[in-house]
């Protein structure tokens, strides 16, 4: 199958659907004659002009909260947040105002809009360009929060996610941008709240989101040279999150790592842990570990940020240790 | 003022008086324990939200704040909706899960009152971006305080419009206080509607308890609006009677602010007025008076008769379609 | 001992602190003339005078921007953010700059700033004035996060925290303000990290915070007319988090149950459940149990508010449940 | 300028030409793959930090932007903790953690870089309100870009230093774009000096590439903030020859316009007028130059020896006292 840049699937994503549905526009910092810092709005003021591809001034509020006034009076927006580190400036108007619009009209209220933003460290952009947040908007009751891995995966969220009638937080990372994938051409839907077992095992289950999942799968890779079967499912989307499919797998493989970027402190990665340790707790055979990021801000320099995101040899010892074996690190 | 029709001003005049009497009941209830929460009473500004609605179709829109009572009046709410919504009723506009802060009616265009100072902005912003990508020649009005003239997002909300000549109407209702703190004190100009000149759009100052003057101020900004000419920015200078939630004591302001304000009620002045031009006598006014009474007791039955939310409904309406369940 | 409120011992924590530190200012909206929407600030006015005693502007990010500012040029900034669900239009300056100012600029800037604020439903304040968002502040590195739930705790936190050199996040909850209790005259610290034991008990472990503690409190009492034994720790601060305390007592007990009025998903305690989940799985004799508010804005109508806090009942049955017992709800 | 002693002059000269050279070198070395993360070059603004810094001590505070490195040489920032910190090294200003958008030297008053678009405009009203609270006589200076001066913060901040009449002096570099954006997309005036009408500060318009001109608005205004009388804002129109970030195609603007900036060059024309003034020669040039390409060598080979921080590192200097393990 033909192959395409998670930034490119990202791409045709958003130009199928603003082919499809002439209520789709797309607004952001630079989106328009730069295409996206990451390139991913590239050639949609070409194809869509100025009216559908709007650059915006550097006002993050304005931005989130445009996006859901014109939503609620009937636009389907797609946004673009630089980084996700900028949420900061403009949080209140996503979580108090379109998140909850809704549930405080009584129902009264659709609003379709994507947050596209992006996070993740590893470009040694610092600690205000380089955070993993996916926790916050979790913990947003009114929000979706969907997360893609691979580029097969991120074409078919977008669209789906374009397509739901709620305000969605669609978190790309920045160090997938490059990596390739088949990807189908023309339209196709992923729903959201569904998981994908990555790879299937039976010895052990990892969880794993955005760039750790080939993390999670080139360590799943090498321990089966030593008949280690591990199982890899990516959630996809933290809300809804499918602990169904996690609940099987653990049934299934009796034990459980949990790989984030984030820090680990109240992150996705907790939430995940504390379902299993509810609900599959007496399938379990050893403690839950998480292999996430330490409790810090991100350094700059590269002989330290390499350090701060989990690496594999980090996600292998945490497999070994809940498999039994002693720890190298 | 002459140029007003006849029906406009009669109207405009019912609206005031509703709002008044709206808010005056409202203000009992509370003091009478039937009202959970924060109530923000809008008593004594009537003039500035009417004035400006009163141009307004359900196709424009407007954004309000945590004093909305009198905006969504003026902007056509029912009554009876809006009180048991302040109850807490199930019968309510937001079904009793937004209450005074949140109350919404988007089929009226009215995208909610809000408890975020600053909140609206933005917004209304948005609302005036698809009013314009769809091509329509309506409006989005923005109701924002003096307070909440400082805050961020009203500077971006204001920039954002003007960049792109959306139809966006912003009335800044300068009441002199953010709750304690008076106008002298929060901001170093006296008029706000020089902040206009930030975002090249017209602003301008007007007596917020004349209530033709705010309808002539809104008539221009609208009407530039309206033919794509972009934001204006409308300053009505008002007052407060009630604190700034019920149950504030008011120690930051003096009795005699407040009378002085007092004096100068939009609702006597705008009455004399109409007196003069021989469209009231004692005898309407009394039965306006009378008819809103009698609407407000109905709003106040329909709500105490209204049965409460049901538990099973606390987990509705957070998401269109499928619940998610977490 | 003499008893004073919640709110009553706060205030007392600042005048005494206040007096002893000139370099101490209060800051915030309605502070000064109005004495705090909650009154916690009340009389500092009178006593501190306006250079001290600042009210400001509505422009949160302004205030805590300012704070952290007045902070690193040598002053400690003691700030009210109103409500906590107005973090939103601010968090930017709390957690990109605040937060992080220390560790970016290589350990060289002192950050003693204390954001006071307060969170909880229980008043139909409704959606935008209700919420409990402790999780936000402990995912940020480089914050502390501090939550009294006694007047005793609240006084001694305070002054600890005015104390600490770095930026805190102290979270009052606004239905403990009118709550009495016994306070010491005269200042006391209580360290930060150091969970308190409210009730020793040998049969269940229950984490409880703020508003909830009282309600663990009212439950382990009534089952203990039943010969069940409940220990309830409230872990005072989130970060630091005293894991210690709450692993040993689930060493002893073996089963834990954690109640806070946030939201659950991704909350604190799915902090609290993973990381026992990690460090005390073998001696776990049941699932761990989390009772939170359910997933969904808080409600305005009181009808549906009282079904959206955890009540005590709800409590019970999760004590029950880790005991093995049916639940009634 | 006949008023500016001549060491000033001079030493102005000098950091200009200190900030072009460093720049210009950190740009090669970018390119080279030796810096890593994003680089944000001041160069052809050089003007504006050097005119305004000129009249600071170490007692006075600035904030920056992530455009920061001419800040901060103006300042007095030193070039080996600098060019280290841009390697990531640990004996860099930040041991590596900060990089570009966020060196600082909180000793030298230099409270960051920032990565964060109107980070700083209410951090630096908070440096001036506890140089006032103090009873001190400096200053807090704000730099600020055209495409921050649409950030609600920036508003925020300036709205309270104004209130408090706090020694805050907002400097707003105009380059006319903020990344892709010209300014006449992203707001509607020309002159964001008038934005400080909203505020009832003065507000300036200078030739930013006039470093004298610069000099002279930044003296009246931190004149104004040291004697207590308040905030003010001068705006520099100044323009980037580098891209946004170093990399950038820069497809959003034209040669042309590039070209014509570049013949308003700030250091050139100095260096005309205190030839003119016989203060400067080619010799004197070359040697200056040469000094600056010197310690600037220097500090890259201080940078390329030092050693990487070390792993152990990673977790230390977040909390100021014990570490708080999570
Ligand atoms: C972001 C935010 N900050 C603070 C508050 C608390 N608050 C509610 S209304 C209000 C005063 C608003 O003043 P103004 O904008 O002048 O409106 P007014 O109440 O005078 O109508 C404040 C501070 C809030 N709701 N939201
Ligand atoms: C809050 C925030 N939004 C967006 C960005 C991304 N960004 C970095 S610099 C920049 C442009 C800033 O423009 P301006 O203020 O004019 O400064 P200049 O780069 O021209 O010096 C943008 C959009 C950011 N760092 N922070
Ligand atoms: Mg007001
Ligand atoms: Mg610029």
């Amino acid at each position: 199958m033909r192959k395409l840049t998670y930034a490119g699937a990202l791409n045709e994503a958003l130009r199928l659907e603003m082919q499809r549905d002439p209520t789709i526009f797309v607004a952001g910092e630079d989106v328009g004659t730069y295409g996206g810092i990451f390139g991913v709005t590239n050639g949609l003021l070409a194809e869509f002009g100025p009216k559908r591809v709007v650059d915006t001034p550097i006002t993050e509020s304005a931005i989130i909260g445009m996006a859901t006034g014109a939503a609620a009076a009937g636009l389907r927006p797609v946004v673009e947040l630089m980084f996700i580190d900028f949420i900061g400036v403009s949080l209140d108007q996503l979580f108090n105002q379109a998140a909850k619009m809704k549930y405080m009209f009584g129902g009264k209220a659709t609003l379709p809009l994507v947050l596209r933003t992006e996070c993740g460290a590893g470009m040694s952009a610092a600690a205000q360009h380089s955070q993993c947040l996916e926790s916050w908007f979790m913990h947003v009751p009114g929000l979706k929060v969907v997360l893609p891995s691979t580029p097969y995966d991120a074409k078919g969220l977008l669209i789906s996610s374009i397509r739901d009638n709620n305000p969605i937080v669609f978190i790309e990372h920045k160090m997938l941008y490059g990596t390739e994938g088949e990807v189908p051409e023309g339209e196709y839907t992923i729903p959201l709240g569904k998981a994908d077992i990555k790879r299937a095992g039976t010895d052990v289950t990892v969880v794993a989101t955005l760039a750790m999942v080939p993390k999670a799968l080139a360590v799943a890779e090498e321990l089966s040279k030593e008949g280690i079967s591990v199982e890899v499912i990516d959630p996809r989307t933290l809300t809804p999150l499918d602990e169904e499919t996690i609940l099987e797998s653990v049934k299934k493989t009796h034990r459980l790592v949990i790989v984030t970027e984030e820090v680990g402190h109240a992150g996705s990665s907790a939430e995940i842990a504390a379902r299993v340790a509810e609900k599959a707790f007496d399938y379990l055979d050893a403690g839950i570990r998480r292999v996430t990021a330490p409790f810090s801000p991100v350094p700059f320099s590269p002989a330290l940020e390499s350090h701060f995101i989990p690496s594999e040899a980090k996600i292998m010892d945490a497999v070994r240790a809940v498999l039994g074996a002693p720890e190298t690190a | 003022m002459s140029e007003i029709p006849k029906e406009t001003l009669l109207s405009i005049y019912e609206t005031m008086v509703k709002i008044r009497v709206f808010e005056s009941r409202v203000s009992e209830l509370f003091a009478q324990g039937k009202l959970p929460g924060f109530i923000h009473l809008y008593i004594g500004e009537e003039a500035v939200a009417t004035g400006v609605c009163a141009h307004l179709n359900p196709g424009d829109y407007i954004t309000s704040t945590h004093r909305g009572h009198g905006h969504l009046i003026a902007k056509g709410g029912d009554l009876k909706l809006m009180m048991a919504e302040l109850y807490g009723k199930r019968t309510g506009y937001c079904k009793g899960k937004g209450g005074s802060m949140h109350i919404a009616d988007v089929d009226l265009g009215i995208l909610g009152a809000n408890g975020i100072v600053g909140g609206g902005p933005p917004i209304a912003t948005g609302a005036g971006f698809a009013l314009k990508y769809q091509g329509k020649d309506n409006v989005a009005v923005c109701f924002f305080g003096d307070g909440a003239s400082n805050q961020g997002t009203t500077h971006e909300g204001m920039n954002m419009a003007a960049i792109w000549k959306l139809p966006v109407v912003f009335v800044c209702e300068n009441n002199f206080y953010g709750i304690s703190l008076s106008q002298e004190r929060h901001q170093s100009i006296s008029d706000i509607a020089d902040r206009a000149a930030a975002y090249d759009m017209p602003g301008v100052v007007v007596d917020g308890n004349d209530v033709t003057a705010v309808y002539e101020a809104a008539a221009e900004a609208i009407k530039r609006a309206r033919a794509g000419h972009g934001p204006s920015l409308i300053e009505c200078k008002t007052y407060r009677y009630r604190g700034h939630f019920e149950g504030d004591p008011t120690v930051y302001r003096s009795k005699e602010e407040l009378e002085a304000w007092m004096k100068k009620d939009p609702i006597p002045r705008f009455e004399t007025n109409l007196k003069k031009m021989g469209l009231l006598d004692d005898a309407r006014i009394m039965a306006i008076h009378k008819e809103m009474e009698d609407r407000v007791d109905e709003a106040i039955r329909f709500a105490e008769e209204s049965p409460w939310p049901d538990p099973s409904e606390l987990l509705e309406d957070i998401y269109t379609g499928p619940a998610v369940v977490v």
